[in-house]
């Protein structure tokens, strides 16, 4: 039997106890999957996974709290998962956890920059185990996964789902730990040279907000500060100025808390690489506190805590 | 109207008065002379007052027409631009959009019986009304007023009461929840007063205002009573910004309050999707 | 007809930005936004729809309306209006953001009310359309009234041919652009305009049926069910709304400044719960639910109540393909029509 | 909103580098100032009269005051609006003298300065809100900790005034330092006959439990209701039982422990009374030289004991107590002088601290009160005194005056002389500090009457010449070396602050200064409180004290104690957390870093876990402001609003007209 | 707001009320002169400084922000440092992503009774901001610097991962 059988004999016998449970299905187009709220066997039916599930569904607990609810997680959303659990967010009893064996999914941004023609025009899509073949205009590419893989896949410490009441597939292989060339180059720039790129491309965000809704760990949601009167952190202009401010608020917000699902650079409508903060600010938390957000169950998170003496901290003298 | 519907005219308060803990009335004129002198606005009719570096809110203008000294409003304090009015003192200066949204049908209420009955601060738009028709006392048969609130301290306009009710022409009955001690007036949930006062239903119309649980109660006293759903009047309350219809907030389906009320009769109410 | 070259076109394109506040869709990043177009710039008119719509060529996201200034000796605020100043013109549109444009019309200008900003802006903006050659999966312009190569409240629609564009006015506005000496006559590839134009329609197959929307639509208002279900995978943000051509609904702020203050009029989120959030802490529309309800309610019930069965919808499937979650607009207007007992 | 500025000068505190009235004129241009003036003493009579006639002349709703520091003055201007009728959070200040007018020398940036710290108040006051107190019942009783001359002082003055209390010492025995002295100055009277009847009083008053052997384990709750938890330290004896008979005392084969009492110059018991006068009068062992308990033989002590209160097997007891108000009274210690290498850091016997040379002259001491050097027993013919032993002196780190040093060598020279008619003492000093009732005379009898020889400079050395002592030091007044045969040399060592005192301030949140004395609230109007409500200072552990200061520290002490607990209710400070129910999602993270457990978590009537303050726990830090991430709960007068107004007016932002 | 001091820049400081307010208030009281461009907003503790109060300086336009607070071990309210310690090392390790020079920021504990001090830290901050110079502003400040961007922006010298 495939993952996805066993997946769905799984949710079938869990089904009854459940308000729902929460996968994939295919979306608009064959390219594009779009989350299933799975509520009946019918429902069942139309489940995909594999490397087009992209979305992070942990997104969606905290406001199902006081339902219970399945999620099938990849590795890297069951981060979030435990995240929300360590934060009391959410209450383990009324969750049930499809933890998947994952082997990357795709970027969209990657495929878009691959293919000749927009991904719009799409006609078919074939996949294989490593590679995708899209038709589109009438014209077919085959990429290799490799090569489209999110970010997040290429540097994967945590394929497997951490936490899961039933885990299907076989075990993938972390990655090398190491950092993405990307980043690295990002972080070399001069400090004028990345004042400058964020001033540019916060001009284009537009504040709609899908980067913080789209974070699982986002859980202010309707009282987040950035559109409250009071607190009143945050004007409504459109200014690159305010959109980084509501960056840096989210950044800030999300220290030792993120999980690096990339929901919120991928949620981004107009592109925006979010992930060069948060990336960095993680790497800040790992270097200071040894702390990597939803790795482990009964974490707290670094900012909620202290030491008399900090290892990770040296004083400045004057 | 051909002018910029976001430009609020400067306005003077004039006069300010401490109705209850957390009611405020004001009364404010036009800081220029001409427009205050041709301002002409319909009983029921709202403005937009705004606190600059605050915002703006919706209070329905509860002077009468007849009465154009000054256009007065009544504020509860509960957000930010409510505070920052509560905060104001006369001499002081606000911006005022008005006169917005459509009125009681004045002309369709002649000849009529009339009954108000206000809750709390929902006296604030039947008073308005209530005044309009003193002041045309001729024009309508008779009238009654009953007013309540939780308890004395929360009655509002308590320096026109004993006009109200030492006039003969009307029937004025006040009511609070619970006894108070010097209370002298009834005691018992405005719906209950009502079903006692027990006003006809002929050639009567019902004219109502007050919180959700109470406008609730007196429908289902007044459809008891035997009141036609298009006898029955109110006002409704929505966050509104604009004001002009526009902005996307106030409308139920395809009404918007700012615009298409905030006076509705209870017929069209029913018409209208359940979204209060 | 006329024709111009694509090198000619970014030359006048550099040209007539400055005359006009110049729009156009440009690429940075991956993504492709419009944007105020300088000289220096390169245009890109192809490689994908543009992310977010021209609608702020109209309604700008943020735009002050008023500013407030106390006066030193007597402290009493002064109010400064705000209009907006200038001409702007769009560059390389899509037939979908210039419907989308005549959609805000009849909701900013009214026998009643007429709001000034946006008529300035209204009466004060060229938009220079590109035809669509081929339909997106999300495209259903043809749908809802419209179609890939709609000339409704463009000035001029520009067709690909070859190297250049076929340049058909639509205005007086476009028809003067048109005799810039950058234009050469079309001859015969105004033809083949056309037949591009014929072909991408029927790119597009079967036109899906809205007339039955508004009345089945309301139907459903009350069945909060209904409405849970498909809106189970939003997640209440607002690129839908600040990617459409036709939502408008905006927000009006003050920002306090200490002795100047200003009045901004913003985009706002029907979406969001903040929207009809009351100072009272009473929210008439309190989940996502009930916020999709009115967004698609809005634009295929309410609007078309109000103005005669059109659709506040252009088609251009912005919402359907940027959505972080895929929320398919049409599958919800789909279910309602289709809504057995 | 209608408010008023205040521009003080201070005289020409201020007034010398600011322009006042130009800081004045210019504060009427700010939004919602509608009146604003320069006034020669804000904080005066005259100056708050003239603010309390404003606000009702002018109908303000809200006064800023531009003058001294707010930690001089906040409370005095908050009670004067209050006088007007306006809430005292209706209230702002502007520090603008020790933040301005005294550390910038340019006028005109000092001016610029002052206008916007004057912009930055007013805008945090347009967003203040009034804030009204609640009140709170108190526990009437005291905890006091020490039992010295100022702990006892402060006992007795509370329990005389009616309240309970509880007074807790370290060691085994109250009387601390004082216990230890001979004879006291200026009057030279017996020490232990002037403190005695007062340890006895401690022990028969109604009203006072002491708790010796005891130290505090843990502090909880606020002033009015701390919540106390303190450790009895195992004595090995009963001593509900013991009557102090001794006789275990004798018996004890133990005998090597040095006594501490007797600054180790001779040796105790294993099971021990410190000495006759103790109280409470109980035999304790020392668990580290008792035969039984290090080794497990012996027994003697529980054989010989008459009423059988000998129990090997007890363990540390820990006791809780509630108490209005805490009286910290701990002391000092005194400086270890084996830091000085001049002084041989020990190797000779012959050179003994002020506090053994005390031993020494007393009755009650190791050699009855024959002076006898520890080498030989001899009787010394020559004295030296060495002052500013650990005073006065960078190089240990110890800048500060010990204040009494100079006045008990005086005394012990004084002293010497009546003990041994023949003898000689030479006194090193630095300068003769000595300025208290009758205290300069003392000195000068010293000198005059008793011929000490007082010699002005330091010395360099002390090294052993025969059975005596060399000690080489400089006279500075006449300019020559000096060198003098001892056979005694007597360091006055200096008082530092007391071991354990940084962990006794972190529970009672009570700040060390940089020595580790604990800091008062104000060092001239506060001398006794702390920055902990509730939290008073009494004796050296704030300081060095001698005996009469110490005493009137306890009793002021205890005056401030009475008068907190006169009241029958307390006002909690308002200006605590405070939150916004709807905006809360109920996460707990308040809850988690609150460090005070002053916020718990309740359900909503929907069901919902939302966080609540107690208002009375809560000390108004703010950490769980800044740990909630919707902002929902807001520390009052310090909300996320009012402090983002005061940035915005240092860094106001750009306007645009145009945003396209 | 006045125009600002050509020889000035703006530093802001968040001072804890009971250490570091006192040791500025002792510095003072000592006459320790100090460079007058620092303005300080007092704060009940340091754990009370939200890092984004910081942040909005600098999006704000502030030049340099200076926060100071008890030392550790020493905090009125027993642990409020202890939490500022690892909310702003984690700002002043975060700020070179963004561009904004994280020399501009420090965080410093200075006691009551420390008035050399926080003279000297002032003094010293004080100078290392006018080292850096005016900090430049994030939103573009004239239509010159608004094109500047655009053109800028579609030249797409974007992030290395997005082309």
């Amino acid at each position: 039997m495939s993952p996805l059988d066993d997946l769905k004999t799984a949710i079938k016998s869990r089904l009854g106890e459940l308000d729902c449970v929460i996968g994939w299905e295919q979306g608009y187009d064959q390219l594009h999957a779009t989350p299933l709220f799975i509520r009946s066997e019918a429902d069942l039916d139309r489940l995909v996974i594999g490397p087009l599930a992209v979305h992070n569904l942990a997104t969606y607990l905290p406001g199902l709290r006081g339902k219970k609810v399945g999620i099938i997680v990849k590795g890297c959303d069951s981060r979030s998962v435990i995240q929300l659990l360590n934060e009391n967010l959410i209450t383990r009893d009324d969750l049930v956890v499809f933890g998947l064996c994952c082997s990357g999914v795709v970027s969209h941004r990657k495929i878009r920059a691959a293919l000749p023609v927009d991904p719009g025009f799409v006609e078919a899509v074939d996949l294989s185990t490593d590679t995708l073949s899209i038709t589109a205009s009438g014209q077919t590419t085959i990429l290799h996964m490799a090569d489209i893989a999110a970010d997040k896949c290429q540097i994967c410490q945590y394929p497997n789902a951490l936490i899961a009441d039933v885990l299907v597939g076989s075990p993938q292989e972390s990655k090398v730990l190491t950092t993405l060339a990307c980043q690295e180059e990002f972080e070399a720039k001069s400090e004028a040279e990345k004042f400058a790129f964020w001033q540019e491309t916060m001009s284009r965000c537009i504040r709609c907000y899908a980067c913080r809704n789209a974070c699982p760990m986002c859980v202010c949601r309707d009282f987040c500060i950035s559109t409250s009167r009071d607190p009143l952190w945050l004007g409504q202009e459109n200014t690159p100025g305010e959109n980084m401010m509501f960056q840096l608020i989210h950044v800030s917000h999300l220290t030792g808390r993120c999980t690096e699902c990339g929901e919120c650079e991928r949620a981004c409508p107009v592109d925006i690489p979010l992930l060069l903060l948060r990336r960095y600010m993680n790497k800040q938390v790992q270097d200071v506190f040894e702390h990597r957000a939803g790795t482990a169950l009964e974490q707290t998170p670094p900012l909620l805590t202290f030491k008399v003496e900090e290892e990770g901290i040296k004083e400045r003298g004057w | 109207m051909n002018m910029n519907p976001y430009l609020p005219e400067m306005a003077t308060i004039v006069e300010t008065i401490q109705e209850t803990h957390n009611i405020k009335t004001f009364r404010v004129v036009l800081n220029n002379e001409e427009r205050m002198k041709n301002f002409t606005f319909r009983p029921g009719q709202v403005g937009q007052l705004s606190v600059f570096g605050v915002g703006e809110s919706t209070f329905v203008i509860n002077s009468s027409p007849t009465r154009m000294e000054y256009l007065q409003f009544s504020v509860m304090r509960v957000g930010e631009v409510t505070s920052k009015l509560h905060q104001l003192q006369p001499g002081d200066h606000i911006g005022v959009r008005a006169p917005l949204g459509n009125s009681f049908p004045i002309e369709a209420l002649q000849g009529k019986n009339i009954v108000f009955i206000g809750g709390g601060i929902g006296m604030a738009p039947l008073r308005t009304l209530f005044v309009y028709m003193l002041d045309n006392r001729t024009s309508y048969k008779n009238i009654t007023l009953l007013y309540g609130a939780r308890s004395p301290a929360d009655l509002t306009y308590k320096a026109e009461l004993p006009e109200w009710i030492s006039r003969k022409d009307v029937q004025t009955v006040l009511t609070i929840d619970n006894p108070a001690e010097g209370w002298e007036h009834q005691v018992g949930l405005i719906p209950n007063v009502l079903l006692d006062i027990a006003p006809k239903p002929k050639d009567t119309f019902a004219i109502t205002c007050g919180p959700p649980i109470m406008i609730k109660f007196t429908l289902q006293a007044l459809k008891k009573l035997g009141f036609e759903d298009e006898n029955i009047i109110t006002t409704l309350e929505k966050r509104m910004k604009c004001g002009v219809g526009i902005c996307g907030r106030c409308n139920i389906g395809t009404k918007y309050v700012c615009l298409d009320g905030p006076v509705f009769t209870y017929a069209q109410l029913k018409e209208l999707p359940s979204e209060l | 007809m006329k024709y111009i070259t694509k090198k000619n076109l970014l030359r006048l394109t550099e040209e007539l930005s400055s005359v006009y506040r110049v729009l156009a869709p440009v690429a940075q990043g991956g993504t492709v936004t419009f944007r105020r177009f300088h000289p220096g710039m390169t245009l890109d008119m192809h490689s994908r729809m543009a992310a977010v719509s021209a609608k702020m060529a109209t309604l700008p996201q943020t735009e002050s309306l008023l500013l407030v200034q106390r006066v030193e000796e007597n402290k009493k605020p002064e109010l400064t209006e705000t209009l907006p100043q200038g001409k702007t013109l769009v560059m390389g549109a899509r037939p979908c953001d210039a419907r989308g444009k005549l959609l805000l019309d009849p909701v900013f200008i009214t026998e009643k009310i007429r709001d000034q900003h946006f008529i300035h802006r209204r009466e004060n903006s060229i938009f220079i359309t590109l035809a669509c050659d081929q339909p997106e999966t999300t495209c259903f312009c043809h749908s809802v009234g419209s179609g890939p190569a709609d000339t409704a409240g463009s000035d001029i629609l520009l067709t690909l041919v070859g190297e250049g564009y076929v340049a058909q006015a639509i205005s007086d506005q476009g028809q003067e652009i048109v005799t810039h000496s950058f234009f050469e006559d079309a001859q015969d590839r105004g033809q083949q305009a056309q037949a591009k134009h014929g072909h991408a329609l029927e790119l597009m197959g079967q036109a899906h049926d809205y007339s039955s929307a508004p009345a089945k639509i309301l139907e459903r208002f009350d069945d909060m069910d209904f409405w849970e279900v498909q809106s189970a995978k939003c997640i209440s943000c607002g690129a839908c709304t600040y990617m459409c051509p036709t939502c408008y609904c905006f927000n009006i702020t003050d920002n306090d400044l200490g002795l100047t203050s200003q009045r901004i009029r913003t985009w706002d989120n029907c979406m969001s719960h903040t929207f009809t959030l009351e100072a009272s802490g009473h929210n008439p529309r309190p989940t996502k639910a009930h916020r999709l309800k009115n967004r698609v309610g809005h634009k295929f019930s309410y609007y078309p109540d109000l103005y005669g069965g059109i659709m506040a919808c252009c088609g251009c499937g912005r919402c359907i393909k940027q959505c972080p979650t895929g929320v398919d607009i049409r599958q919800i207007v789909n279910a309602a029509q289709e809504y057995a007992q | 909103m209608r408010i008023g500025v205040f521009i003080c000068h201070c005289g020409s505190n201020i007034a010398g580098t600011v322009d006042c009235p130009k800081v004045a004129a210019k504060a009427l241009t700010y939004p919602d100032v509608v009146f604003s003036t320069d006034t020669m003493y804000a904080c005066s009579e005259p100056g708050q009269d003239g603010i309390i006639a404003a606000v009702k002349e002018q109908q303000l709703d809200g006064v800023v005051v531009a003058s001294c520091t707010p930690r001089m003055h906040e409370q005095t201007f908050r009670r004067a609006v209050e006088r007007a009728g306006l809430n005292r959070y209706m209230f702002e200040m502007a520090n603008i003298r020790e933040h301005v007018s005294w550390i910038g020398k340019i006028m005109e940036d000092n001016t610029i300065k002052a206008q916007e710290l004057v912009r930055m108040a007013v805008e945090k006051l347009r967003r203040n809100r009034p804030l009204i107190p609640k009140r709170f019942e108190t526990v009437k009783r005291v905890l006091v900790i020490g039992g010295g001359v100022a702990g006892i002082q402060a006992a007795l003055d509370c329990a005389d005034g009616g309240q309970e209390v509880v007074l807790i010492e370290r060691e085994q025995s109250i009387g601390g330092k004082m216990a230890k002295l001979d004879k006291t100055f200026p009057t030279v009277d017996c020490s232990s006959c002037v403190l005695g009847p007062k340890m006895v009083d401690i022990a028969q008053h109604p009203k006072i439990t002491l708790y010796a052997c005891a130290e505090v384990e843990s502090v909880g709750g606020y002033v009015g209701n701390f919540h106390i938890t303190i450790r009895r330290k195992a004595t090995y004896v009963d001593w509900n039982v013991c009557n102090g008979c001794g006789l275990c005392l004798e018996k004890c084969p133990s005998h090597k422990h040095p006594d501490p009492f007797n600054e180790n110059l001779c040796t105790a018991p294993s099971i021990n009374i410190p000495f006759p006068q103790a109280i409470p009068k109980k035999a304790a062992i020392n668990p580290q030289s008792c035969l039984k308990l290090t080794q497990g033989k012996c027994g003697i002590c529980a054989t010989v004991c008459p009423l059988k209160c000998i129990d090997y097997e007890q363990k540390d007891e820990l006791v809780d107590v509630d108490v209005g108000a805490v009286i910290v009274a701990t002391g000092y210690d005194l400086f270890d002088w084996h830091k000085y290498p001049q002084y041989g850091q020990g190797r000779y016997p012959d050179i003994i601290t002020s506090m053994q040379y005390e031993r020494l002259l007393s009755a009650s001491g190791p050699t009855g009160g024959q002076i006898k050097r520890p080498s030989d027993g001899k009787e010394p013919k020559n004295i030296v005194f060495i002052q500013c032993v650990g005073s006065r002196d960078r190089s240990v780190d110890r800048p500060y005056c010990s204040g009494f040093c100079c006045m008990y060598t005086a005394k012990q020279a004084i002293l010497t002389k009546d003990h041994l008619p023949d003898s000689q003492s030479f006194v090193f000093y630095m300068d003769i500090r000595s300025p208290g009732k009758l205290y300069d005379e003392f000195t000068r009898r010293a000198m005059e009457e008793y011929g000490a020889h007082y010699v002005r400079g330091r010395v360099s050395m002390i090294y052993p010449q025969d059975d005596k002592l060399l000690v080489r030091g400089a006279d500075t007044l006449a300019g020559t070396q000096v060198e003098v045969q001892a056979d005694l040399v007597v360091l006055a060592v200096g008082a530092e602050a007391a071991a354990g005192a940084a962990q006794l301030g972190e529970k009672l949140r009570v700040c060390p200064d940089q020595y580790g004395f604990f800091v008062e609230s104000h060092p001239k109007l506060k001398p006794v409180e702390t920055n902990t409500a509730g939290v008073y200072l009494a004796g050296a552990c704030q300081g060095p004290k001698d005996i009469p200061a110490s005493v009137s520290q306890g009793s002021a002490a205890a005056a401030k104690v009475l008068g907190l607990l006169s009241k029958k209710e307390l006002e909690s400070d308002p200006a605590v957390a405070r939150v916004n129910q709807p905006r809360c999602v109920g996460c707990g993270k308040c809850i988690q870093t609150c460090p005070f457990g002053a916020i718990k978590e309740v359900a909503d009537r929907f069901g919902n876990p939302k966080a609540e303050v107690i208002d009375t726990v809560c000390q108004g830090c703010g950490i769980c402001t800044v740990t909630c991430p919707q902002g929902a709960i807001q520390l009052e007068h310090f909300t996320d609003n009012q402090i983002l107004a005061e940035v915005q007016a240092l860094c106001p932002p750009k306007i645009f007209a145009n945003y396209e | 707001m006045s125009p600002q001091n050509i020889r000035e820049l703006r530093i802001v400081g968040f001072l804890c009320n009971w250490c570091s307010y006192g040791g500025a208030d002792t510095a003072g009281v000592g006459r320790f002169v100090q460079p007058t461009d620092l303005r300080i907003i007092r704060v009940p503790c340091s754990g009370r400084i939200d890092p984004l109060f910081i942040v909005r300086a600098f999006m704000n336009g502030a030049d340099g922000v200076l926060v100071s607070g008890c030392h550790p071990r020493d905090c009125h309210y027993a642990e409020g440092n202890f939490y500022a310690r690892r909310r702003l090392e984690m700002l002043k390790r975060f700020l070179p992503i963004t561009g904004i020079d994280n020399r501009r920021f420090e965080y410093t504990w200075v006691s009551a009774s420390e008035g050399q001090r926080w003279q000297h830290v002032v003094t010293e901050f004080t100078r290392g901001i006018h080292t850096l110079g005016p900090a430049p502003s994030f939103n573009p400040v004239s239509e010159t610097e608004w094109n500047k961007l655009a053109v800028q922006a579609s030249e797409g010298q974007g992030c290395p991962c997005h082309g």
